[in-house]
């Protein structure tokens, strides 16, 4: 699941919005390899995603900027945030211009995209569920779980979660987990068990639980999302203090439908391009830019 | 001498000796009533008949290409069903509420005090001129401010009843004027004071008039409900993205949510030809 | 036009008591130098009319000429412009510019419930009962027990022949019916004076004899009358006094045998050729003037010289008691 | 003698020798009109006032209460309103298509072609009794099903038309209903087929009577094309949403988001009452 | 009741050609022993009628009797229930248990261009000017050019006195002025045989003159009409021959001076005076007879025997063309 927020200062930098398309201006260090490292390589399956993406001469990504700072939409109606910078490195190494849909969370996890869009780029959690719907690339970085309490409700400690309600963003994982759902990221697959006795409830985005919290509601007393939007939380004045360690780290990954066109030539190419955006560094200098801490290596 | 077509219809009989020869009366009766209950009979088969051909055949379609799975069904399908009574129960007392609203609506609107007509105009205006989901949201997230915390489910029921009670407002004093002026006149006459002319002749007769309205406003607030899903409500289509979302399903859940939506209409519109025909032959006519 | 004077004091020169006032009595109704205004529109240009106790006033003239606005007026339905009225003895003079304060509004209230007013499209109450009808009045505004109420209004039902619709809904009565009971709803209130408002122009030709033998029977026991109507029969056999309005004043006042048999002022005369045909032009002697549509209904009509109590014409309709006998 | 309150009106003068003297019929006519005037501005004052106070009242009492930040508002103020054109685009092109459907929903409910008749009103039924945000998540994602892949602008709005098709259905239907039996018969008599009555004397009246309903609708569709953000149209409310979500400030953005779409469907709203006015001031009378 | 024979060769025992009619025509239209069932209403039970070129018919009685009916199964606005209807040599059969087929339809649709209908309630199309009104019918049905239409369409305007109106909007005219513009459009499909169905009983009675007028001219002009009428006045001057109906058959029939002023049948006798007052029982001397409502207006009328061709009565509707003048 994707989850992070930040003051909107976060947005330095402009992003072509989402008809317009350009280079990467500000997240590619000059180490970037030479584009289109994979694409080059091999031909293509015709009529396979990565033939049309090429073809089509743009890469269109999903993503849905309720995700600061991974994904934001600014005041001037341009795109900014992590998962942005990574999805314009990505199209630039494939050769090609990086178009932005935003489609609503849910639908992008539900699969079936029918091809209104070739990638989400949205810090999307690897769990064995999506994947008999979604194929995913390596990792590009790992979020930790940080469950967190509202000021006035005093916990401290995660046993002071026994027996209370815990928000989470709709048609996330941290949902599943508080729910008992055994998530399964493969080496990555958390062995924590939520604290007893919970019960759960769902707002449509994982910001809308510290917002409850600071119109005045107590419907619920915890709330578990990721550090990177736990800190934004913080950082825009939500009444939350973080409670534990995290929980567990998930690892975040490129997704492409299963059930659109064939994608293995696609899936390839995208592997080649994390690797190398890990092997180069690229993904380490946006973590720092974005988070002010290098997420890239997991936990 | 004259050209023309057809020969005499079919209610009769021909004799060599005179003619065309007519059937008595009652069988032609008969034979017409027949005919036209056999045409009837008919039309409805065939509306029956292409009904099963759409609904029946979209869904073997589906069931067919494997798009729809239904073991999803057989394992969800309860679960959405749970949301049922949710629904009815936001819906029974969302309408209760804003028939409430909707009577301090209209009566602010025929009033001639002008800061109750004020209050009462902006209330509609304001509701009516906002999107619902606003509204829900809204109410979720602003009564807090003024330390009015609300449990989820009693703040959902309020804003659906607050924007159907809007709407109700401006039904009932449409129906408050709809009352022929002479009643009102007949009643001042007598003697009567505003007060009594309102409770005990303008009122009585305009929600006579407006009960088919706040059936039809019920049957969408059905409808309507599914929005306060949004505040965590768990009804029936909070169930079905539930579900779906969970297994990857989101259309199978839809459309069960669909069908559940489709079939409570209908059974609430028969319910209300029912009581809109027991009204109309009822002993009071107004 | 120049101003008129207008005084509480004037008096209607026609008025003067009926065959069946008591001696010395006072007028029931007056309506003193009345004047209306609808916008620019100045309907009732200064009337004064007078009624004394078990008079009945016929009102005739043309459509718009003011007739209904006068006898709204009376009750306060309308606002008047100019003027005074006075209904048994409470006085309220005309006050436009404006709302009433609660003591003129009491007042008002007093005088509608002393005149009572019967409407052309009857305005039965359809969600109660005939009973509830007649008894809503009564309770709401007089304070009466609902028993008492009761007893009253079944009197009053009784005596226009609809004892046994008691408790049926108005929406089953035939018109001539519901008429009967908008007057039984009327009587209930036991008022001074009955204001008619063309009570029989929405009836079925067939029904209005039921309402008019009603009227009939009330005039000649005495019942203070003021009817707006184009039933001339019923004018010239009941009433004790016609006014004819025109252009919001009257243009001819005086017993029905002068301003519906012999006009004398042309614009009356015309009026009721145009209105009931050639045949009530004035002839010299009234039996032999050849019936017309009007005439057809007057057979049902008993002619005041030839009416006692008791006493039940060919058409009758149905039970109906006598109240106080005239002296 | 009489016992009473009053004195005469206002409208003249008293003097001693002839008691009381009215004024000249048009002093009293200017007057009576000039204190009517005086009554409706104090009405129309009053009104604006508690209008001023309420609203204003209750904005100064969340800037004052810390709740509300100014420079939120500022910020994102303008990036909500750019989503007006993509809601007034949704909305016209909604009601456009809109009342295509419905055009061709209502010959069907009109019509005495069984599979024709049993269509329309499965369509009618089917989109009456499923709520619209059923019908905008199922478009989405069910056509492509049948290989149909619309982008996201004219899927959302073919469901906002195809929800709002069934029921200008209807209101289309009963404006054809509400044509006098006469018309027909008139065009009967003439030897008119039955496809020309209904082009050439049916529809153009029925037209007529149902145009304030599709301004009603228009209205309504403003505030419902709300529900197409779910799928990735970046109109009004979805800004509203992401400017909230983003900086943890739903509450101010859907503030924002509530008096756009109030002061559109004001805006609208007074379109239509001229444009009624205009049609009845209008030659044709019906 | 027993089987009645039906056979298409019955005969209207009544008809024979008008004064106008050329000689050796054949009769125009022919409704031979017609029946209508609404339900188990029998409504007609067996009316057998033939129009002749250049007859003006009247059909009288009561309301409920049947007329309209009679006049709505002639070109199938209603389905007759046994019987056959011809028109202009165009004939079809009842047919009520089966719906048309298209050639029966093509064949009712060619007869009703032949029988032009004038409704009670005129039926203007109000969404068109007065001149689209009329060039409707001929552009959609007749398939003539739209200034074929218009000329002809402004011929018949002329003819009824409205060419001024020409683009006028229906809601602005009154009633009368409508009722002529629907006469006009019938006109204008220039049809063998002109229906009406009460043409005035929806206008204010001072407007009712001027549609009369027009219709005289029609029936002096030598056009074929089948008018249901109560206004006796015209159907005496203007009728060859009178139909009375009651209980869906005919009871009477024959010229206007048998038939209205002299019935022989004691159900026509009563129902003339009932609907007409007790003036219009026959009289010796007709001119002596007093006026009465109706005959108030027949003073607007001119007596066939007086009428001429260009002659203008007292009371005109403006400027009127004639047609081919009866020899
Ligand atoms: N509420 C009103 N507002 C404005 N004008 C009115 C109103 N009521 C009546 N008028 C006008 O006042 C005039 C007199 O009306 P009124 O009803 O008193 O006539 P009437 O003599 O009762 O006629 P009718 O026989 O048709 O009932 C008419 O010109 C009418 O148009
Ligand atoms: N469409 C219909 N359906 C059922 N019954 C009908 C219909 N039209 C007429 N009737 C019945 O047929 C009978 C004759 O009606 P019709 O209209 O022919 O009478 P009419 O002589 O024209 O009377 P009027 O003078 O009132 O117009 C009446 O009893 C009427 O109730
Ligand atoms: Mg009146
Ligand atoms: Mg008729």
């Amino acid at each position: 699941s994707g989850g992070g927020a930040a003051s909107p200062s976060a947005a330095a930098t402009a992003v072509p919005s989402v008809a317009s398309v350009a280079p990467s201006t500000a997240a590619s260090p000059s180490a970037a390899a030479s584009p289109s490292a994979a694409a080059a390589s091999a031909s293509p399956i015709p009529g396979g995603l990565l033939d049309t993406v090429l073809q089509r001469g743009t890469l269109v990504v999903s993503t849905d900027p309720n995700y600061a700072p991974q994904s934001v939409k600014n005041p001037d109606g341009t795109f900014s945030g992590f998962d942005i910078d990574v999805a314009t490195e990505v199209a630039k190494r494939l050769g090609v211009k990086v178009q932005f849909v935003t489609p609503d969370w849910t639908l992008i996890t539900a699969g079936n995209w029918s091809k209104r869009w070739d990638a989400s780029v949205g810090s999307m959690t690897i769990t064995a569920d999506r994947q008999k719907v979604l194929d995913f690339s390596p990792p590009y970085y790992y979020t930790p779980a940080q469950m967190t309490a509202s000021k006035n409700s005093g916990i401290t400690t995660m046993d002071g979660f026994a027996g209370k309600t815990i928000c989470a963003g709709a048609s996330t994982t941290y949902l599943d987990w508080l729910q008992g759902k055994k998530l399964d990221f493969g080496t990555l697959s958390p062995t924590t068990t939520p604290p007893a006795g919970i019960k759960t409830v769902s707002l449509k985005t994982d910001a809308d639980c510290p917002q409850t919290w600071a119109a005045g509601r107590n419907d619920f007393q915890g709330w578990l999302s990721s550090s990177t939007t736990v800190d934004g939380a913080i950082a825009a004045g939500m009444p939350v203090v973080k409670v534990g360690d995290p929980v567990y780290f998930e690892p975040l990954a490129i997704a492409v439908d299963k059930s659109g066109p064939v994608d293995t030539d696609f899936v390839a190419a995208l592997k080649t391009i994390v690797d190398g955006m890990h092997a180069d560094g690229t993904l380490t200098q946006l973590s720092m830019k974005w988070f002010k801490a290098d997420l890239t290596q997991g936990p | 001498m004259a050209m023309g077509v057809g020969g005499p219809g079919l209610i009769g009989r021909v004799s060599a000796e005179d003619g065309f020869r007519l059937a008595h009366p009652d069988v032609i009766v008969a034979q017409i009533a027949a005919s036209r209950a056999r045409a009837g009979l008919r039309f409805r088969m065939i509306f029956v008949l292409t009904w099963i051909v759409l609904v029946g055949g979209l869904a073997a379609a589906l069931a067919e290409s494997g798009k729809v799975d239904p073991s999803f069904i057989a394992k969800w399908g309860p679960f959405i069903l749970q949301g049922i009574p949710v629904t009815l129960f936001v819906s029974v007392c969302s309408i209760v509420l804003a028939v409430v609203f909707a009577l301090f609506g209209a009566l602010g609107r025929l009033s001639r005090n002008p800061p109750i007509y004020a209050i009462a105009t902006l209330y509609v205006s304001l509701v009516r001129g906002t999107p619902l989901i606003v509204q829900i949201i809204f109410v979720y997230l602003a009564l807090p401010q003024f330390g009015i915390v609300l449990d989820a489910l009693t703040g959902g029921i309020l804003a659906l009843s607050f924007n159907y009670g809007a709407y109700l407002t401006e039904i009932f004093r449409a129906g408050v004027e709809a009352i022929p002026r002479g009643q009102r006149e007949a009643a001042q006459a007598l003697g009567m004071t505003e007060r009594s002319i309102m409770r005990r002749v303008i009122l009585p007769q305009a929600i006579r008039i407006v009960i088919p309205a706040i059936g039809n406003d019920f049957i969408s607030m059905t409808k309507d409900s599914a929005l306060v899903s949004l505040v965590t409500i768990q009804e029936v289509f909070w169930r079905a993205q539930n579900a779906g979302t969970q297994s990857f399903r989101t259309f199978e859940a839809l459309m069960i949510a669909a069908m559940v939506y489709w079939v409570m209409t209908i059974v609430f519109s028969l319910g209300q030809e029912r009581l809109e025909k027991r009204m109309a032959e009822g002993d009071v006519r107004l | 036009m120049d101003p008129i004077p207008v005084s509480a004091d004037h008096h209607d020169p026609y008025a003067k008591p009926g065959t069946l006032t008591p001696a010395g009595a006072e007028p029931v109704v007056r309506a003193i130098d009345l004047q209306k205004f609808y916008g620019s529109n100045h309907v009732l240009r200064g009337v004064t009319m007078e009624v004394f106790p078990s008079e009945t006033v016929c009102l005739i003239g043309k459509s718009g000429s003011g007739k209904s606005t006068l006898l709204r007026c009376i009750n306060f339905l309308e606002e008047p412009t100019v003027g005074f009225i006075e209904v048994d003895g409470l006085r309220v003079a005309a006050d436009p510019l404006r709302p009433r304060n609660r003591q003129h509004q009491e007042q008002i209230r007093q005088i509608r419930l002393r005149a009572q007013m019967v409407f052309q499209e009857f305005n039965l109450f359809p969600h109660m009962k005939v009973i509830d009808n007649l008894v809503e009045g009564p309770i709401r505004v007089k304070g009466l027990s609902r028993d008492q109420a009761i007893a009253t209004a079944e009197k009053y039902l009784d005596k226009v022949g609809l004892a046994e619709k008691r408790d049926e809904y108005p929406g089953r009565l035939s018109g001539g019916q519901k008429q009967r009971v908008a007057i039984a709803r009327a009587l209930t209130m036991e008022p001074k004076v009955l204001l008619f408002d063309e009570p029989t122009s929405a009836l079925d030709p067939t029904l209005v004899g039921e309402v008019i033998n009603v009227m009939e029977e009330l005039a000649h026991e005495g019942a203070t009358m003021i009817v707006v109507t184009h039933e001339m029969a019923f004018a010239r056999e009941a009433a004790d006094r016609v006014y004819f309005i025109e252009g919001g004043t009257f243009v001819e006042v005086g017993p029905p045998d002068q301003v519906i048999e012999s006009p004398r002022d042309p614009r009356t005369r015309e009026f009721l050729a145009r209105t009931f045909g050639k045949a009530h032009v004035p002839s010299a002697d009234t039996d032999t003037a050849l019936p017309s549509d009007a005439d057809t209904r007057a057979t049902q009509v008993r002619l005041k010289s030839q009416w006692s109590p008791g006493s039940q014409g060919a058409t009758s309709y149905g039970p109906v008691g006598h109240r106080n006998e005239p002296g």
